[in-house]
C-alpha cells in the first residue's frame, strides 16, 4: 500500500486545490463555505498521510467542523435579516 | 518576585473576572486596577534591582528545562524598564477608560489585562513562536478593545486591522517554520548563533525565511506605506486605548524588531534604517494637512516609531550608547503620546482649533506643551540628550545624509506640533467647556511628571557617561523653572523677584567673563532687568509670562557661560523656546510665533549638525570645547563654518531668513518687544562672534565665506532699512529697522578687522539701548492710543512729551548724527572700511545710512508731530513704568555718547589679541586711529555752545511770542476744519516707493510660502493613498513586502 | 586737540566774514540769474533789508517747543559745519575748530541741520511743510550717496580723515588738485552737489508754486530771519568742504571768495538751464548717473 | 512527498490571498482567509515530515529506545496545533465583526466601509 | 479589473518568494537538535507517550497558556460584539424535526463521552485538550440545534471556563514553586509509560484545557444563538 501513497497524495492535493478554487470563485456563499469545509477535511486526511495524527484530529474537529458551522450560523443570520427587511 | 508572576496574575485576574456576575462590575474594576498595579510593582522591583546592582540580565526557564528545548524569558534592565512603561501605561489607561470599561463589563477589563500581559510577554519572551502567539493575542485584544470607543466607525477600523493581521500572521508563520527548519531551534539566541554559523552564500532558505519573519514584525510597527489600517485605529479607538496602542504596543513591537535584528545580523540593519527613515519622513509629511487631532497624533506616533526603527537600524555604530539613544527617544515618545491621547479625551471637538477649550486650565496647557516639547526633543527632556548623541554618532560614521533626513522630519514634526499649540493658545474657546474628572486627570499628570523625571534621569545618565552637564541642575534653568511654581503670585512680586534674581546672578558671576562676554552679560542681565522694569505696568497675575521670560534669560546667560558645544546648544534651544512662548503671548501673534519657532528650530538643527560635524573631525573627547573649533582642519572646517553661520544668521534675521522677525517683534506685547528685539537678537550676534573668533576666515570651493557674509550683511542692512520706510505699523517699522541694524552688525563682523569688530560691539550696545527705548515709547503710545497704525496717530508731542524726548534722542542716536553715540559707531565704521580690503559692499552701507534716517523721521513725524486727532485730545502720558526705563536709556545714551571709552576700552584691548593692527588708542577723552582722531567731549561742547548761543538769541528776540495751537494755520487760503485731512502720514515716502519699490518686492516671503505649499500639496497627494478601503490597505501591505524584498535582494 | 581759547574770537570773525560774503554773493547770483532772464534783478543789499525787516517784526507766533527749536537746529547745523572745517589753509586764525577726524564729522553734521529743520517744520502741522520734508529727505538722502562715495574714495586716496591734510596734499599747484588726480570722485561729488543746493533742477523740495517754500511755510519774523542767515551760511559751508576736498582749498580770503563763487555758480548755472525734476526722477537720476561714478571712483583709487 | 504537500500548501496560501484581495463580500473574504490558514498549516506540517518515519507517539510499535530513528519531527505539529486554534479564534472574531458591521451598515461590501480616510 | 491584475502580479511575486523558499528546502535525514532532545528525553523525563502532547503541554507550556487565552479572549469579545443587541428570546420557533430531537437525545451523551475520553487520554493517544474540547462543543451544538429555545445559563459556562483557567494557572504556579519551573508537569510521580495516570500533571492540565476550550466554544455558540431572532 505504501507505494500507492505518492499517487494518493497527488490526487488529494489536486482535489484540495480544485475545492479551494471553487471556494474562491464560487457563485453563492453557501457553496463557497462548503468548499472551504471540504478543503479543511482533505487537509486533515493529508495530515494523516504526513504522519501527524494529532493535527489531523484537530483540523477535522475544529477546522472543518466548527469553522464551517460558524460560517453557516452567520450566513443564516445575515440571510434571515436580509429577507425580512433587515434589523431595525 | 519572579517575572512569570506577571503572567500568572494577569491571567488569574482575567479568568477571575469571568466568575464575577453582572452586578459586581465595580468590584471587577477594582480587581483590574489591583492586578495592573501589581504587575507594575513587579517590573518596578526588577528595575530597582537592576538599576541598583547593575547586574546583567538573566533567563527564567519554563517547564524546568534549558532554553533551546523550552521557552525561556529574559529579564534585564531594558526589559524591566519597558515592561514597567507598558504596565504603567496599561494601569493609567484603565484608570482613564474607567467609564467605558464599566459600561462594557468585566469582559472588556479581562481583555485589557490580557492585552497588557501579552505586551509584557512580547518584551520578555526569547522564543520566536511564543512571540507569534503573543502578537496574535495583541491582534485579538486590540480588535476587541477598539469597541470601547463610542465612535461607530471603530468597527470598520477593527475589521481592517484584522484583515491586515491575517496577512501578517500567515507570512510570520511561514517565516518561523522555515527558520526553524534551517536552524533547528525556535529560541532567538539559539537561532542567532545558528544563523551566524550558516554561510551567507546559501542565500536561499534562511535569508528568505528571516525576511518573512522580519517583514511581518516590522509590519506590526505600521511602516509608512502600509499603515492605513493603523491610522483608522488611532482615529476611531477610545483615546485611553489609543494611548496604550501607540505607547505600549509600539514599544513592545520595537523591542521585538530589536530581538529579530540580533538574529538577522548586520546586513539587515540598512533595511531597517531604510524603512524607518521612510516612515519617519513620510508620516511627518502626511501629518501636515491633518485636521483631525487623533489622526494627527496617529501620524506622529507612526513617525516616532519610524525614527526609533531608524535608530535600531543604526545600532551597529552606536555601541553602548545605543540604549541611551533608543531609550531616550522611546520613553519621550511613549509618555508624550500617552499624555496627548489622554488629553484628547477631555476635549470635545475633534478639530485642532477645538483644543482652545484647554485655555481655561493653565495646568492642562502646561501638560500639553510638556508633551509637545518631549516629542520635538527640546532641552530638559530625554529626547534632547538622545538627539544630541544621535547626531554626533551619525556624523562620526559619515552618515550625515541620514542625519539631514532625520532633522528635516523633526523640523516638520515640530512645525505641525507648534502650529497645534498656537491654535490651542490663540483660537477662540468653543462653547462647551471641558469636563475633567479626577480619574482622567491623574494619568495626564503621571505622564507629564514622568516626562520631567525622565528628563532629570537622562540628564544624570548623560553627565555620568558623556560628561555633559545635567541641564536641570544648572542654576539659571532651575531659577526659571521655579517661576513655574510661583505663577500664582501677583505680577509685581514676580517681577521684583525676577529683577533681583538677575542682578544678583550678575553680581555673583561678572568677574568670570572676559571683556567681550562681559558686554553681552551686561546686556542680557542688567539690560534684561531694566527692560523688565517696564513689566511693572501690567497688573493681575500674567500667567505664563515670567516662566517664559526667565527661561529666555536663563538660556541667554547659559549661552555665554557655556564652554562646551553641548552647553551652548542646550542654551540656544532654551532661549529659542523661552522667546517663542513670550512672542506667542501677543494678541495676533500666532502665525508669526509659528514662523519664528520653525525658523529658529531650523537654525538650531543646522547648529546641531555643525557641532556634530566639528566633533567628528576632532579626536573624540567626552565634550567638544567651543575653542576646539579653532583647530579644525580643511575638509571639515568650511562646512562647519557654513552650518554654524547659517544657524546663527537665522537668529539675527539675515536676509532670506528674516521673514519671521517683523511679525514676531511687532505682534509681541508692549514690554516683550523690547526684550525680544533689543536683547534676543544679540544672542545670534554672540554666536557669530564666537564662531568668527574661533574659526576666522574660511573658504569653501575658493569662495571666501566671510566675504559672502559681508555681502549678506550689506544687503540685509539696505533691504531691512528700505522695507522699514514703507511700513504703516510703527512696531513693524522698528522690527524692520532691527533687521537693518543687524545687517550693519553682521557687516562689521564680516569685515574681519579690528575696527570692524569694535563697530559691531558698539552696535550691540547702541542697538540694545535705542531699540529697547524706541519699542517702549512706541509701545506706550500704542497702549494709550489703542492702535499701532501711524497715520491714525499724530500731534502727540503736547500730550506725551517724555515719550517724544525719548524717541527724539533715539532717532538722533540711530541715525548717527554727531553729538550722540550713533556717530561713534559711524566713525569707527569709516576707519574700519578704510583698512578693509573688500570695497564694493560699502556702497550699500553708505546708502542704508541716510535711509535709516528717513524711516526714523517718519516714525517721529507721524506719531508726535503733525495734527492731533480729536479722539486723542484727552490722552495721558504713557504709564510711569514704561517711561522710567526710557529715561534710564536716555541717560545711558548720553553717557555712552560722551564717554564711549568707558565701555569700549577693555574690549578694544581684548579684540587686539585677534587683530593686532589698527587698534585705537584711548587717552583722556580723545580716541585716535591711524586716520584721525575723534573727541566726543569737544564735539558735544562745541555743538552745545553754538546751540545755546543761537537759542538764547532767539529767546531774546521772541520774548513776546504768541503760543498758537497746532490746528491754527492757513492752508491754501482756507482754515482746515478736520485734523485728519491735513495730517500727512499715509504712504509717507511715496516717491521712494516709486523709485526703489522694485527692491522691496516680498521675494523671500513668496519663496518660503512656495516651500510650505509644496510640502502641503505633496502631503495631500500622498494622502489619497488611504482611501479607507480595507482591501487596498492589504494591497499596500503586499506591495510593501514585495518592494522591500526586491530592495533587499538588490542590495 | 588742546582746546586753546583764542580760537573762539577767530571763529566769530570767520562766521562774520562768511555771513556778509554770503549775503552779497547770493544776491549777486540772483542778480546774474535775473540778468540772464533779461530782468533787472534784486539790489545787492536786498538780503540785509530782509534781515532787518524780519528781526523788526513785532508779531511772532510759535507752534510749540520743537517748532521753536527748528531754526536753532538749522542754524547751529550751518554754523557748526562751517566751523568744523578749516576755511583758510595754513592760517592759524581761520582754521576754525577743525581737528584731525573732522571729515566724517562734516559728512554727518549736514544731517543735524536737516533733522532739526524737518522736526521744526513738522511741528508746525502744515501739510505743505510735511510734503516738503518728505521730498527733501528723500532727495537729499539719495544725493548724499555719491558725495559719501566721493569722500570715501578721496579718504582712500590720501589715507587720512583730516581735511587739513587733504588740502595740504593738494598745495602743489593746479595739477595736484583732486580734480585732476581723482576726476571720477570729483564729478560724482559735483553732481551730488546739485542735489543738495535746492536749485531749480532739484528744487522740488521748496517748489515755490506747488507748496510755497515747503518746510518753512509757517515760519516768519525772527524765526525766518534765523533761517535766512542759515540759507546763506549753509551753502558756503558746504562749498568750503567741496573746495578743500576737490579744488585745493584756499590759502587766502580772495582765493576763498573766488572759488566759493565759482562752485556756487556751477549749481546756479545748471539750475537755470534744466527744468524741475520730480523726486523719483531725481532719485533715479542720481542712481543712474552719480552713483556709478562714485562706485568707479572707489574701485579705481 | 513533502514537496507535493508543501507545494499544495503554498498554492493554497496564494489562492487564499487572491480570494482575500479580490472578493468584495466580507464573508467570502473570511472564507479565503481560512483557506490561506489551512494552506499555511499544511506547509508547516510538510516541513516536519521525514520519509519512511512514523508519528511521534510512543506505544507498542515504537518503543522509547528506538524513537530517535523512527519518529518524524514533533515540533512543527505542536506549532500547528496552536496555529489552527488561533486561526479559528481570529476567524470567529472576524465573523462577529462582519455580522455587527452588517447589522450597523446593512452592507457586507468592503468598498462601502470607507468612512475613515486621508 | 485592474485590481485583479495587480493582485495576480503581486501574488506571482509572492509565489516567487515562496518558490525560492521551497527550492532551498531539503528534508533532513536526521532529527535536528531540538527534535532529537524531545525524542530521547520525553519518555524518561515526563513519562508521556504522546511526544506532541508533551511538547504542547510542558516544553512549550507558555504557548498553550497563550493559546487558551486566545480562545478565552475571542469568546469574550464575540460575546461583547454580539451582546449589545440582545433581545429577549421570546420567539416561537417552528417545531424542530422529530428525527433531530430523538437523535440528539441519543447522540449527545455519546459525543460528550468521546470528548472526555479524548482529552483524558491526551498523553497517550493522539488528540488532547483542544480536540476533546471541540468535540464537547459540537455536542453542545447538537443540543442547541435540537432545542433552540433551551437557554444555556451563561453563568454556568462562564464559571466552568474561569475555574478551569484558574486551576490551570494554579498548576503552573505550583510547578514553579514545587517542581522545576512554571508549568512543569513533575508535580506528581510520572508513573510508568503508557499508564492512564502517568506523565505527572499532563493529563490533569490537558483535561482542564479540554474543559476550558469546550466551555469557550459553547459560550461562543450560545452567544451566537442568543442573537437569534425571528
Amino acid at each position: 500500500m505504501s507505494h500507492l501513497l505518492p499517487w494518493l497524495t497527488i490526487l488529494l492535493c489536486i482535489a484540495m486545490l480544485v475545492a479551494a478554487i471553487i471556494a474562491i470563485r464560487g457563485l453563492s456563499s453557501p457553496i463557497a463555505i462548503l468548499a472551504a469545509g471540504l478543503v479543511s477535511l482533505l487537509a486533515s486526511v493529508l495530515f494523516l498521510i504526513l504522519a501527524s495524527p494529532d493535527v489531523a484530529m484537530t483540523e477535522a474537529a475544529i477546522g472543518s467542523g466548527l469553522t464551517t458551522f460558524l460560517f453557516f450560523f452567520i450566513l443564516g443570520r445575515v440571510r434571515s435579516s436580509e429577507n425580512d427587511g433587515g434589523p431595525a | 518576585m519572579n517575572a512569570l508572576t506577571i503572567f500568572a496574575i494577569g491571567l488569574g485576574t482575567a479568568f477571575l473576572l469571568g466568575l464575577l456576575g453582572e452586578r459586581q462590575k465595580s468590584l471587577g474594576y477594582m480587581l483590574t486596577l489591583a492586578a495592573l498595579t501589581f504587575m507594575s510593582a513587579v517590573s518596578a522591583s526588577w528595575l530597582v534591582v537592576f538599576a541598583a546592582t547593575g547586574a546583567d540580565s538573566f533567563d527564567i526557564f519554563t517547564a524546568g528545562t534549558a532554553p533551546p528545548f523550552a521557552i525561556n524569558l529574559r529579564m534585564g534592565l531594558i526589559e524591566a524598564a519597558l515592561t514597567l512603561l507598558i504596565n504603567l501605561t496599561g494601569l493609567f489607561a484603565a484608570m482613564h477608560m474607567g467609564d467605558a470599561l464599566l459600561r462594557l463589563g468585566q469582559r472588556a477589563m479581562a481583555v485589557l489585562i490580557i492585552a497588557i500581559m501579552a505586551l509584557c510577554g512580547i518584551v520578555l519572551t526569547r522564543d520566536i513562536f511564543n512571540l507569534f502567539v503573543f502578537f496574535e493575542l495583541i491582534v485579538i485584544a486590540t480588535a476587541g478593545l477598539v469597541l470601547l470607543s463610542d465612535d461607530d466607525s471603530a468597527l470598520a477600523a477593527g475589521f481592517k486591522y484584522l484583515i491586515v493581521s491575517q496577512f501578517i500572521s500567515a507570512l510570520l508563520l511561514v517565516g518561523i517554520i522555515f527558520a526553524y527548519h534551517a536552524t533547528g531551534t525556535l529560541n532567538i539566541d539559539g537561532m542567532a548563533e545558528a544563523a551566524a554559523a550558516i554561510d551567507p552564500s546559501v542565500s536561499g532558505a534562511f535569508a528568505i525565511a528571516f525576511f518573512l519573519m522580519f517583514i511581518a514584525v516590522v509590519a506590526e510597527l505600521k511602516p509608512f506605506p502600509a499603515n492605513g489600517w493603523a491610522l483608522d485605529m488611532y482615529e476611531a479607538a477610545h483615546p485611553g486605548f489609543s494611548a496604550v496602542f501607540s505607547a505600549a504596543s509600539g514599544t513592545a513591537a520595537l523591542y521585538a524588531v530589536d530581538k529579530l535584528l540580533q538574529i538577522g545580523g548586520t546586513d539587515w540593519l540598512p533595511v531597517a534604517t531604510g524603512i524607518g527613515i521612510v516612515t519617519f519622513v513620510g508620516a511627518n509629511l502626511l501629518a501636515l494637512p491633518q485636521t483631525n487631532d487623533r489622526r494627527l497624533l496617529g501620524y506622529s506616533s507612526i513617525a516616532q516609531t519610524g525614527l526609533i526603527l531608524t535608530v535600531l537600524g543604526q545600532q551597529d555604530i552606536f555601541g553602548d550608547d545605543y540604549f541611551f539613544i533608543a531609550g531616550g527617544l522611546l520613553f519621550a515618545h511613549a509618555l508624550a503620546k500617552a499624555g496627548l491621547y489622554w488629553l484628547s479625551a477631555l476635549v470635545a471637538g475633534r478639530t485642532l482649533p477645538d483644543w482652545a477649550a484647554l485655555q481655561s486650565r493653565p495646568l492642562l496647557v502646561f501638560a500639553f506643551i510638556s508633551c509637545v516639547a518631549m516629542l520635538s526633543g527640546l532641552p530638559p527632556f530625554p529626547s534632547f540628550y538622545a538627539k544630541w548623541e544621535l547626531a554626533h554618532l551619525l556624523v562620526a560614521e559619515g552618515r550625515s545624509g541620514l542625519l539631514a533626513l532625520i532633522l528635516f522630519g523633526a523640523l516638520v514634526e515640530a512645525g505641525y506640533l507648534f502650529r497645534w499649540f498656537g491654535y490651542l493658545i490663540k483660537r477662540a474657546t468653543p462653547a462647551e467647556s471641558i469636563a475633567c474628572p479626577a480619574h482622567q486627570l491623574l494619568p495626564i499628570a503621571a505622564a507629564v511628571l514622568g516626562g520631567w523625571a525622565l528628563g532629570f534621569v537622562w540628564g544624570e545618565l548623560s553627565s555620568s557617561y558623556f560628561g555633559r552637564t545635567n541641564l536641570l541642575l544648572t542654576l539659571p534653568l532651575f531659577f526659571a523653572l521655579t517661576f513655574l511654581l510661583l505663577d500664582w503670585l501677583p505680577a509685581w512680586v514676580k517681577n521684583t523677584l525676577a529683577i533681583g534674581g538677575m542682578v544678583a546672578f550678575f553680581s555673583l558671576t561678572y568677574a568670570e567673563y572676559d571683556p567681550l562676554r562681559l558686554i553681552f552679560a551686561v546686556i542680557f542681565l542688567i539690560g534684561g532687568a531694566v527692560t523688565l522694569l517696564a513689566s511693572y505696568h501690567a497688573h493681575g497675575r500674567r500667567i505664563g509670562f515670567y516662566p517664559a521670560a526667565m527661561l529666555m534669560y536663563a538660556g541667554m546667560i547659559m549661552l555665554i557661560r557655556a564652554s562646551d558645544s553641548f552647553g551652548f546648544f542646550a542654551a540656544w534651544e532654551l532661549l529659542t523656546v523661552g522667546s517663542y512662548f513670550l512672542i506667542l503671548r501677543g494678541k495676533h501673534s500666532e502665525p508669526h510665533a509659528l514662523s519664528y519657532i520653525v525658523f529658529s528650530l531650523g537654525g538650531a538643527f543646522l547648529i546641531l549638525a555643525g557641532f556634530a560635524l566639528a566633533a567628528s573631525a576632532v579626536p573624540p573627547a567626552p565634550t567638544f570645547e567651543i575653542a576646539q573649533l579653532a583647530d579644525l582642519v580643511q575638509p571639515v572646517a568650511p562646512w562647519v563654518f557654513l552650518l554654524l553661520a547659517l544657524g546663527f544668521m537665522t537668529k539675527t534675521a539675515a536676509i532670506g531668513v528674516h521673514i519671521w522677525l517683523p511679525g514676531a517683534h511687532a505682534e509681541a506685547e508692549t514690554d516683550v518687544s523690547p526684550m525680544v528685539s533689543g536683547i534676543l537678537l544679540k544672542a545670534g550676534l554672540y554666536g557669530l562672534f564666537v564662531l568668527l573668533m574661533n574659526m576666522g576666515k574660511q573658504s569653501l570651493y575658493g569662495v571666501e565665506l566671510t566675504y559672502v557674509m559681508l555681502w549678506i550683511g550689506a544687503i540685509t542692512a539696505l533691504l531691512g532699512n528700505l522695507m522699514a520706510i514703507f511700513q504703516e505699523d510703527a512696531k513693524r517699522l522698528l522690527a524692520y529697522s532691527s533687521i537693518g541694524q543687524m545687517g550693519y552688525a553682521l557687516f562689521g563682523l564680516a569685515l574681519m578687522n579690528h575696527l570692524g569688530w569694535l563697530m559691531a560691539l558698539m552696535f550691540v550696545i547702541n542697538h540694545y539701548i535705542y531699540k529697547s527705548m524706541l519699542f517702549l515709547s512706541v509701545g506706550g503710545v500704542a497702549k494709550r492710543t489703542g492702535t499701532r497704525e501711524m497715520f491714525k496717530m499724530g500731534g502727540l508731542i503736547t500730550l506725551m512729551p517724555l515719550s517724544f524726548i525719548a524717541t527724539l534722542i533715539g532717532i538722533i542716536a540711530v541715525s548717527g548724527v554727531p553729538p550722540l553715540s550713533g556717530f561713534g559707531g559711524r566713525w569707527i565704521f569709516y576707519n574700519a572700511i578704510l583698512t578693509a580690503d573688500a570695497r564694493l559692499p560699502m556702497v550699500l552701507i553708505f546708502l542704508s545710512g541716510p535711509i535709516a534716517f528717513l524711516y526714523l523721521f517718519r516714525l517721529i513725524h507721524t506719531i508726535f508731530l503733525g495734527q492731533l486727532k480729536d479722539e486723542h485730545r484727552r490722552l495721558k502720558e504713557a504709564p510711569f513704568w514704561i517711561i522710567l526705563p526710557q529715561m534710564i536709556y536716555v541717560a545711558l545714551l548720553m553717557v555712552v555718547a560722551v564717554v564711549p571709552g568707558m565701555v569700549l576700552r577693555h574690549v578694544d584691548a581684548y579684540i587686539s589679541q585677534f587683530f593686532p593692527d589698527g587698534a585705537l588708542n584711548w587717552e583722556g577723552s580723545t580716541i585716535t586711529s591711524q586716520f584721525g582722531y575723534w573727541n566726543p567731549v569737544a564735539i558735544m561742547i562745541i555743538v552745545g555752545v553754538i546751540f545755546m548761543l543761537l537759542f538764547g538769541w532767539l529767546l531774546f528776540v521772541n520774548r513776546r511770542a504768541q503760543k498758537v495751537k497746532q490746528f491754527n494755520f492757513v492752508f491754501s487760503a482756507e482754515r482746515p476744519f478736520r485734523p485728519e485731512t491735513t495730517h500727512f502720514a499715509w504712504n509717507f515716502f511715496a516717491p521712494y516707493r516709486k523709485a526703489m519699490g522694485f527692491l522691496v518686492q516680498p521675494f523671500v516671503t513668496r519663496f518660503w510660502a512656495a516651500v510650505t505649499d509644496l510640502l502641503h500639496t505633496a502631503a495631500d497627494i500622498t494622502r489619497r493613498l488611504y482611501n479607507g478601503n480595507g482591501q487596498t490597505y492589504a494591497f499596500h501591505f503586499l506591495l510593501f513586502v514585495v518592494a522591500v524584498f526586491t530592495f533587499r535582494m538588490g542590495m | 586737540m588742546d582746546f586753546d581759547w583764542m580760537k573762539i574770537p577767530y571763529a566769530f570773525l570767520t562766521v562774520f566774514i562768511v555771513v556778509n560774503y554770503g549775503f552779497l554773493m547770493t544776491a549777486l547770483i540772483q542778480k546774474i540769474g535775473a540778468r540772464v532772464g533779461r530782468r533787472y534783478g534784486i539790489p545787492i543789499w536786498q538780503n540785509y533789508l530782509d534781515m532787518i525787516k524780519n528781526y523788526g517784526l513785532r508779531s511772532s507766533i510759535t507752534h510749540g517747543a520743537m517748532f521753536y527749536l527748528g531754526p536753532v537746529f538749522r542754524l547751529s547745523g550751518g554754523v557748526g559745519l562751517l566751523l568744523f572745517v578749516p576755511s583758510i589753509y595754513g592760517s592759524y586764525m581761520f582754521s576754525n575748530l577743525s581737528f584731525a577726524g573732522d571729515l566724517i564729522l562734516a559728512l554727518y553734521f549736514v544731517f543735524f541741520g536737516t533733522l532739526g529743520m524737518a522736526l521744526g517744520a513738522a511741528e508746525s502741522g502744515h501739510p505743505h511743510a510735511a510734503i516738503g520734508i518728505t521730498r527733501g529727505l528723500s532727495q537729499v538722502s539719495m544725493a548724499e550717496l555719491p558725495f559719501g562715495l566721493a569722500v570715501f574714495s578721496v579718504a582712500l586716496q590720501y589715507q587720512t580723515l583730516s581735511v587739513t591734510d587733504i588740502v595740504a596734499a593738494q598745495q602743489g599747484g593746479m595739477l595736484t588738485w583732486t580734480l585732476f588726480t581723482n576726476p571720477l570722485a570729483v564729478s560724482a561729488a559735483m553732481l551730488s552737489f546739485l542735489g543738495s543746493m535746492m536749485r531749480p533742477p532739484f528744487d522740488v523740495v521748496i517748489a515755490p508754486q506747488e507748496i510755497p517754500i515747503g518746510p518753512p511755510t509757517e515760519y516768519h519774523s525772527s524765526y525766518l530771519a534765523l533761517m535766512q542767515t542759515n540759507r546763506v551760511i549753509f551753502p558756503v559751508a558746504k562749498i568750503v568742504i567741496y573746495m578743500n576736498l576737490f579744488f585745493g582749498g584756499a590759502t587766502s580770503w580772495p582765493e576763498f571768495f573766488l572759488k566759493v563763487f565759482l562752485i556756487y555758480m556751477w549749481s546756479a548755472f545748471v539750475g537755470v538751464v534744466f527744468p524741475r525734476f520730480r523726486v523719483e526722477q531725481s532719485i533715479r537720476w542720481f542712481l543712474v548717473w552719480a552713483v556709478p561714478l562714485g562706485v568707479l571712483s572707489i574701485m579705481v583709487v | 512527498m513533502a514537496y507535493i504537500a508543501m507545494a499544495t500548501g503554498f498554492l493554497l496560501v496564494l489562492i487564499g490571498f487572491y480570494g482575500a484581495l479580490t472578493q468584495r463580500n466580507l464573508l467570502r473574504m473570511i472564507v479565503a482567509f481560512t483557506i490561506a490558514d489551512s494552506g499555511v498549516n499544511i506547509v508547516i506540517v510538510a516541513i516536519g515530515y521525514m520519509r519512511g518515519r512514523t508519528a511521534p507517539i510512543l506505544d507498542a510499535t515504537v518503543s522509547a529506545a528506538e524513537a530517535v530513528q523512527r519518529i518524524i519531527d514533533p515540533v512543527p505539529q505542536a506549532l500547528v496545533l496552536t496555529a489552527i486554534v488561533i486561526g479559528v479564534g481570529i476567524t470567529a472574531l472576524m465573523l462577529a465583526y462582519a455580522y455587527r458591521l452588517y447589522e450597523r451598515k446593512h452592507t457586507l461590501d468592503i468598498a462601502k466601509l470607507t468612512d475613515l480616510q486621508g | 479589473m485592474i485590481k485583479r491584475a495587480v493582485a495576480l502580479v503581486l501574488l506571482l511575486m509572492l509565489g516567487g518568494i515562496f518558490a525560492t523558499l521551497m527550492l532551498g528546502y531539503t528534508p533532513d535525514s536526521e532529527l535536528n537538535l531540538t527534535a532529537r532532545y524531545y525524542a530521547e528525553r520525553t519518555a524518561a523525563d515526563l513519562g508521556a507517550a504522546n511526544i506532541v502532547t508533551a511538547i504542547v503541554v510542558t516544553y512549550r507550556g507558555l504557548d498553550t497558556l497563550g493559546e487558551v487565552t486566545v480562545l478565552f479572549l475571542s469568546a469574550s469579545i464575540v460575546g461583547l460584539v454580539l451582546a449589545s443587541n440582545r433581545r429577549p428570546a421570546l420567539r416561537v420557533r417552528t417545531p424542530v424535526g422529530e428525527l433531530l430531537t430523538t437523535g440528539a437525545r441519543f447522540l449527545v451523551p455519546l459525543i460528550l463521552l468521546l470528548g472526555v475520553y479524548v482529552f483524558v487520554n491526551g498523553h497517550l493517544t493522539p488528540g488532547g485538550g483542544f480536540q476533546g474540547g471541540a468535540i464537547i462543543a459540537s455536542g453542545v451544538l447538537l443540543l442547541l440545534l435540537a432545542d433552540p429555545l433551551r437557554h444555556f445559563s451563561h453563568h454556568v459556562i462562564a464559571t466552568v471556563e474561569s475555574l478551569a483557567g484558574l486551576f490551570y494557572v494554579a498548576i503552573g504556579l505550583a510547578g514553579l514553586f514545587l517542581a522545576g519551573g512554571f508549568l512543569d508537569n513533575r508535580l506528581w510521580p510520572i508513573g510508568t509509560l503508557g499508564e492512564l495516570f502517568s506523565a505527572g500533571a499532563i493529563p490533569l492540565i490537558y483535561s482542564l484545557i479540554g474543559l476550558k476550550v469546550g466551555a469557550e466554544f459553547s459560550s461562543m455558540l450560545a452567544s451566537l444563538s442568543e442573537t437569534e431572532e425571528l
